[in-house]
């Protein structure tokens, strides 16, 4: 009880760095989406969970402007700025903004290099034009270096530093997964949303993706905020856990709390004890 | 390994169509064969380049010229050939594009051709002109009608064997206010260069008449299915006579359609469509369709002759221009034989002053380059066949 | 080759063969004349047929057996190797050297050959351009632009028309020509770009066909289909050529236009804009999603290839001292983007050696004259087949990383 | 009233000249996602086959209507063969190429089949015997419309039901559905992804036999390069139409036709064109998918 209210009061008295307000989102007839609600605090890593076809994807497109949303509020609370209201923002000044996100079903760009793709996330923060990229001047030059080395780094950090000039099409499957990780986190965000990581992954690569996951938060100060279907993950890695069903959110709370949630046990582990 | 199997893929399909491909050809080979046994034993040769389209859709245009070069070529290489010189014809496509007409040009120029009958179509025309002229080559197109090709006066070295677009409407325009006495004239065309022309200089010579009056000036579609907006319009301004600009595909397509409409007024129209190939396509609908066309005495022997020979050697009717360009490989080969060599200016010379029989008259060229004797007469379809109107 | 596999192609082949004559049996040995009701028969062009199938087909069988051997194990591999020809190419102890040496024989070579020969190889110069400028449209940014010959158009019809009334010279008009060309991109660009794939292809044919048919039909301004004539070639301080000096002039502006496009898209290829374009070409939403502004990117692609083509479109109008529209029919748009998809997306030099293969084929075709346009297309059919991603890969730069700033 | 029901109605014959070929191309583009260039080409085959039977019949001296039957009869058969062996040659090989290799090669492809006729035939224009005979009553409304006219748009509209009711019902149908949808899933699910193809092409290249047919004997005449504009004509009304719906190759034609017959009657025939493009661009920038074609949510 005592823990429930310390959590309650720091979620009040810190700013978070994403808050979600009574989003709604109705596709023709269909209600994919209603009154969700949700928080993400400075350095939180957050999980998004529930069965299958529960709208968690159609809510990362809702918040990454893929989507606009038929009714509520999506604010933003970047770093060193003012709070942005980011319904329906054009996808690519919401990755500007901060939010960078990776794919369920993986979209690398397959007929470039890891390096390269990692180098696309660095698009956003340098500004090369036509004519400095045909003049190529110092200041292009300069940060052309830049660029390859921090995506270098940021490889580096993911593990796939010797398959730097790969093509990403034929790289394995927790590499690109891996990859897309690297991609989004060359965008310098400050909150990184990850969809379905570990999909796909054997028990050692997820654990492996868990403690890169932990690495690469403390490392960049950023929150996280991820849908996952691996439980074991999900519970070890997560400070605070969201339940959607039905595209509600039907409960919050820490892991153990969420586990213990008898809504929760029926809406999704009771069907999927055995997972 | 991949880049030797690029090279192999081009050979095979290069080889794989020559075996293809030999079917047609054969026929060709025996005939292009016996002037070139006979041309290898005299070392000097005199080639006459003939260039136009040749391939693409605008084929049936350039092939006959190359096929009259053909024969005028044979004839005089059986009297011994010009000068002494046997006679090689050259054809050089340019399926009537510009840029290729240049590279034809330039390739003619390439290889000293003193001599060229072409091109066939006035754009492509206008485009090879300067290299020739540059290179001093006699040109001599059997069908590039525009207006301005001489008389601009900017090229000297162009001659042609058909009379130009300002003449041609002018005589379709005097035929339809006089001997029709028509008030009202729709004038349509097919936006091409030709067809365009001829409609414009008709229009022009309408108005200038003060006679009629131009009840419409439209363009259509090349190629087109149906006709029937066009046509229903034409009811509307209540035109009593149509003045066509154009070749045969869309002139037979505009009679036909005009006729099952149930409008049946007079239909004149240029050089285009008075082409047999008009009457097949139209069949009963071409009946009383009026065409003007170079002045060919029906009696002619020159041109009798041709059309018998072209029969005789390649086992069919001559097509478009065929008469145009046999008068232009007869009149550039007599220039040179009276010139006594492939001198610029005293072919040029010979041109302008030496009468020659040919297959449009007995010609010689103007000062623009004009062939004198060649005019336009009207022609209508009576029984599947054009005949003169009197 | 083992005889059991000889007997399997033989057997193939004769059942295509036969297949084959069966099929084009009517077409080749029938020919009506329904007016006079006649009918010819060639039944030699069916002996013609079937042994020149019989070989074709039997070459097709082993060939597309070893392409699907070579398939095969391509995907078995996961690192990609290239061609022996290709690792020759990117070496540069052999390139720089070899580079230097088609720089020589470019510079000399109107010295060597004839007019006739500088003449075309200019044209295929200008298609080397235009192969390039569409590259950086389809190749790079993956906006299949089939429109492309209206920009070609409108570079044209600039110098023609301001050279006609204004008497403005070759150089004045090329980067006019080229400022109105990238207008001309954005402005067709903004409303068509955001359509995908297949329908914005559809579109720009449809915008390419409106800008000839208006050419065409408002003859005030374009002079109509008789077209604009007696263009002046470029010339230098006012200094008259003959028709030689001035295509040599032309050939040399032409090889320092091409030089400075290869320049410009190689470049471009390998820096933050041309990253982008990639991106998008690969996946558009991921490519948003990442930052970039998907829209700025299109249209910057297609307008600079406009520019190009309108660059080109000046050239040529000088070249051949006239113009009219049906230089500009959607067929030339067609055979641009055979130069670029033969050559090899986004390949600069897959781009260079297709605009010359299929400029300098239907050129050196031309003693097969009524065939080549036949053989033409077959090898356009024959090479998509047997290299589908064209003759050269394009191929990505790979980078060398400064470890001690990665640490 | 007179002259907007007359161009009403030439619109109406004309749009259904484009619509005929355009159900072959939508059929085709629906399932594989391909501009067949070619389509237009296997229309013009289909014209000079039942020219060359209509040709060899009339010369032995039978009557026309019997004529019309069996030679629409082989040139269908023959078409259908073509357009096989051409999907086996050109495209097949492709399938797992990037997305413009079968692009090309079906322009290669055109401009193959085009130079082979020409060659092996002629580069004239020949007449096309007039095979549909003028029926007596249709005489009252020759102002409006032709019997040809009439021939053809009954044509197409019956081969617009037929082909929708074979897509929804039949089995073959069904897997051309699946297979357009995704063709992954379909070969997952058991669905013969190269026999529907193949079956496709037989469908859409018999279609174009059947325009070549009637629409030669419409107009009269035909060529080798008869195929370039009709193909870019019916490619732009499937569009219109929506691409793969079938009712919408159908409305797309017609809408074409209508465009260019109302251009021509009130403003110019020399902007017909000019016209019709427009209003393709405006469709397509404010209704992408087309006037019947569904609008597919993108996935991510």
């Amino acid at each position: 009880m005592a823990q429930e209210m310390t959590n309650q009061n720091a979620a009040q008295a810190v700013q978070p760095v994403l808050s979600v307000r009574n989003v709604g989102m109705n596709f023709g007839g269909l209600r994919a989406l209603s009154e969700v609600n949700l928080d993400v605090l400075p350095g939180e890593v957050v999980a998004l969970i529930g069965p299958n076809g529960a709208g968690k994807t159609t809510f990362f497109n809702c918040i990454t402007g893929i989507y606009t949303p038929s009714e509520g509020e999506v604010t933003a609370y970047p770093k060193n700025g003012k709070p942005k209201r980011i319904n329906g923002m054009r996808t690519n000044l919401v990755c500007e903004l901060g939010m960078a996100r990776t794919f369920q079903n993986i979209r690398l760009f397959p007929s470039m290099t890891a390096l390269e793709n990692v180098m696309i996330g660095r698009h956003c923060r340098t500004k090369t034009g036509i004519l400095g990229a045909v003049l190529r001047g110092p200041g292009t030059r300069r940060e052309e270096q830049e660029v390859v080395d921090k995506s270098f780094e940021m490889l580096t950090k993911v593990g796939l530093e010797k398959l730097a000039n790969e093509y990403s099409r034929n790289l394995p499957y927790g590499a690109q997964r891996r990859l897309e990780i690297a991609r989004a986190l060359a965008t310098e965000p400050f909150l990184l949303l990850l969809d379905e990581p570990a999909a796909g992954m054997n028990p050692q690569e997820t654990e492996e993706l868990k403690q890169m996951v932990i690495r690469i938060r403390e490392e960049f100060k950023v929150s996280v905020l991820l849908i996952e279907h691996d439980m074991k993950m999900v519970m070890s890695l997560s400070d605070r856990i969201y339940v959607m069903e039905y595209g509600r959110i039907i409960s919050t709370g820490t892991p153990k709390e969420v586990s213990e949630d008898p809504q929760v046990i029926r809406a999704y582990l009771g069907e999927d004890s055995d997972a | 390994m991949k880049s030797k199997w690029i090279v192999t893929v081009l050979g095979v399909a290069l080889a794989g169509m020559l075996a293809v491909g030999c079917g047609g050809e054969k026929k060709d080979d025996k005939k292009a064969e016996a002037p070139k046994q006979e041309a290898a034993a005299p070392a000097k040769k005199l080639v006459l380049g003939v260039a136009g389209a040749q391939s693409g859709d605008l084929a049936s245009y350039g092939l006959p010229s190359v096929n009259a070069a053909k024969l005028v070529a044979k004839e005089w290489n059986a009297k011994g050939g010009v000068n002494g010189m046997q006679v090689e014809v050259l054809p050089m496509d340019d399926q009537c594009k510009p840029e290729l007409a240049t590279n034809a040009a330039t390739k003619l120029v390439s290889e000293k051709v003193s001599i060229v009958i072409g091109h066939i179509c006035s754009g492509a025309t206008k485009a090879a002109l300067p290299i020739y002229k540059d290179a001093k080559v006699v040109v001599m197109s059997p069908s590039a009608t525009s207006t301005e090709l001489t008389q601009n006066g900017e090229y000297s070295n162009f001659f042609r064997t058909i009379s130009y677009d300002l003449i041609q409407g002018k005589a379709a325009a005097e035929f339809a206010t006089g001997a029709l006495k028509v008030k009202k004239v729709a004038v349509i065309h097919d936006k091409g260069d030709y067809g365009k022309g001829f409609a414009e200089s008709a229009k022009k010579a309408i108005e200038d008449g003060k006679v009629a009056k131009v009840a419409m000036f439209e363009g259509i579609t090349p190629a087109g299915v149906d006709y029937s907006a066009v046509i229903q319009k034409i009811k509307a301004s209540g035109a009593d006579c149509v003045l066509f600009g154009g070749y045969y595909p869309e002139a037979s397509k505009i009679v036909v359609q005009m006729h099952k409409k149930g409008l049946k007024i007079a239909f004149i129209t240029d050089d285009g469509v008075k082409d047999d190939t008009f009457i097949k396509l139209a069949g009963v609908d071409a009946e009383g369709v009026y065409a003007t066309g170079p002045q060919i005495l029906a009696d002619n022997p020159v041109f009798k002759k041709a059309v018998a020979d072209h029969v005789k050697e390649f086992g069919s009717e001559p097509g478009s221009f065929f008469s145009q360009g046999y008068a232009a490989a007869q009149t550039l080969l007599n220039a040179v034989a009276k010139a006594g060599g492939t001198d610029y200016d005293k072919i040029v010379a010979a041109l302008h002053s030496e009468y020659v029989e040919t297959p449009v008259g007995k010609i010689k060229f103007d000062a623009k380059g004009d062939a004198e004797g060649v005019s336009f007469s009207v022609y209508q379809v009576k029984d599947g066949k054009y005949v003169l109107v009197k | 080759m083992s005889r059991a596999n000889i007997l399997r192609y033989l057997k193939q082949a004769l059942v295509a063969s036969l297949w084959l004559s069966f099929l084009t049996l009517p077409i080749m040995v029938i020919r009506v004349d329904t007016v006079e009701q006649t009918v010819t028969w060639r039944w030699m062009h069916l002996a013609y047929m079937a042994g020149g199938s019989f070989v074709l087909a039997l070459i097709w069988y082993i060939m597309m057996e070893r392409r699907d051997l070579s398939q095969a194990k391509r995907e078995l591999e996961t690192v990609e190797r290239d061609s022996a020809l290709m690792r020759f190419l990117s070496d540069p102890r052999f390139a720089r050297p070899l580079m230097a040496f088609g720089l020589l024989v470019a510079v000399a070579f109107p010295w060597f050959f004839s007019l006739y020969q500088t003449n075309i190889l200019i044209s295929a110069l200008i298609y080397v351009v235009l192969g390039l400028g569409l590259n950086i449209t389809v190749g790079l940014a993956g906006l299949l632009d089939l429109g492309y010959v209206a920009f070609y158009a409108v570079g044209a019809y600039t110098y023609a028309l301001l050279n006609h009334h204004f008497h403005l010279g070759f150089w004045a008009v090329l980067p006019l020509g080229a400022v109105m060309g990238a207008f001309f991109g954005i402005l067709l660009g903004f409303p068509v770009l955001r359509l995908r794939g297949d329908y914005l292809a559809i579109v720009t044919l449809g915008f390419g066909q409106i800008v000839r048919l208006v050419l065409e039909n408002w003859g005030s301004f374009s002079y109509g289909p008789s077209g604009i004539s007696n263009i002046d070639r470029p010339g230098l301080f006012g200094i008259s050529y003959s028709v030689e000096q001035a295509t040599t002039y032309m050939y040399y502006i032409m090889v320092v236009l091409v030089l400075l496009t290869i320049f410009v898209t190689a470049r471009l290829k390998d820096s933050r804009i041309g990253r982008a374009w990639l991106a998008l070409r690969e996946d558009e939403i991921a490519c948003q999603a990442m930052g970039i502004d998907n829209t700025r990117a299109k249209l910057m692609a297609f307008s600079l290839g406009a520019t190009l083509a309108a660059l080109m479109g000046v050239v040529f109008a000088a070249k051949t001292t006239f113009i009219n529209p049906a230089s500009f029919t959607f067929m030339e748009s067609a055979m641009i983007l055979a130069i670029v998809v033969l050559g090899g997306m986004g390949s600069v030099l897959g781009v260079i050696l297709g605009a010359f293969l299929l400029m300098l084929l239907p050129e050196y075709l031309r003693a097969f004259s009524e065939y080549r346009m036949l053989i033409f297309g077959a090898t356009m059919v024959l090479v998509m087949v047997f290299r589908p991603e064209g003759l050269v890969r394009a191929k990505r730069k790979v980078y060398k990383i400064n470890v001690e700033a990665a640490g | 009233m007179e002259y907007f029901l007359q161009l009403f109605f030439g619109g109406l014959s004309r749009g259904s000249v484009y619509a005929l070929i355009a159900l072959g191309y939508t059929m085709v583009y629906g399932i594989i996602e391909l501009i067949n260039f070619a389509h237009g080409e296997i229309y013009m085959i289909g014209a000079f086959m039942g020219l060359i039977v209509a040709g060899l019949l009339t010369s032995l001296g039978w009557p026309a209507l019997s004529v019309l039957a069996i030679a629409l009869v082989i040139s269908v058969l023959y078409s259908a063969a073509y357009g096989y062996t051409v999907e086996k040659i050109a495209y097949k090989p492709l399938r797992n190429a990037p997305r413009l290799a079968p692009l090309i090669s079906a322009i290669g492809m055109s401009i193959l089949l085009q130079n082979y006729i020409m060659l092996a035939q002629t580069p004239d224009f020949l007449p096309f015997p007039r095979l549909i005979p003028e029926l007596a009553f249709m005489e009252r409304f020759s102002n409006y419309l032709g019997t040809s006219d009439m021939f053809i748009i009954v044509t197409s509209f019956v081969v617009m039901v037929a082909l929708t009711l074979f897509i929804k019902f039949t089995r073959m149908g069904k897997a051309m559905r699946a297979t357009a949808q995704n063709r992954k899933m379909a070969m997952l699910v058991g669905v013969n992804v190269d026999q529907v193809i193949s079956v496709t092409f037989i469908i859409g290249s018999s279609l174009a036999a059947v325009g070549g047919v009637l629409i030669g004997a419409h107009v009269g005449q035909i060529n080798f390069a008869i195929g370039f504009l009709a193909g870019i004509k019916a490619f732009t009304a499937a569009v219109l139409g929506g691409i793969g719906s079938i009712p919408g190759a159908m409305l797309g034609g017609l809408v074409l036709g209508w465009a260019e017959s109302f251009a021509t009657g009130y403003i110019s025939s020399d902007y017909e064109d000019v016209f019709a493009f427009l209003l393709l661009v405006v469709i397509l920038i404010f209704r992408p998918a087309g006037l019947l074609g569904k609008q597919r949510a993108q996935k991510v």
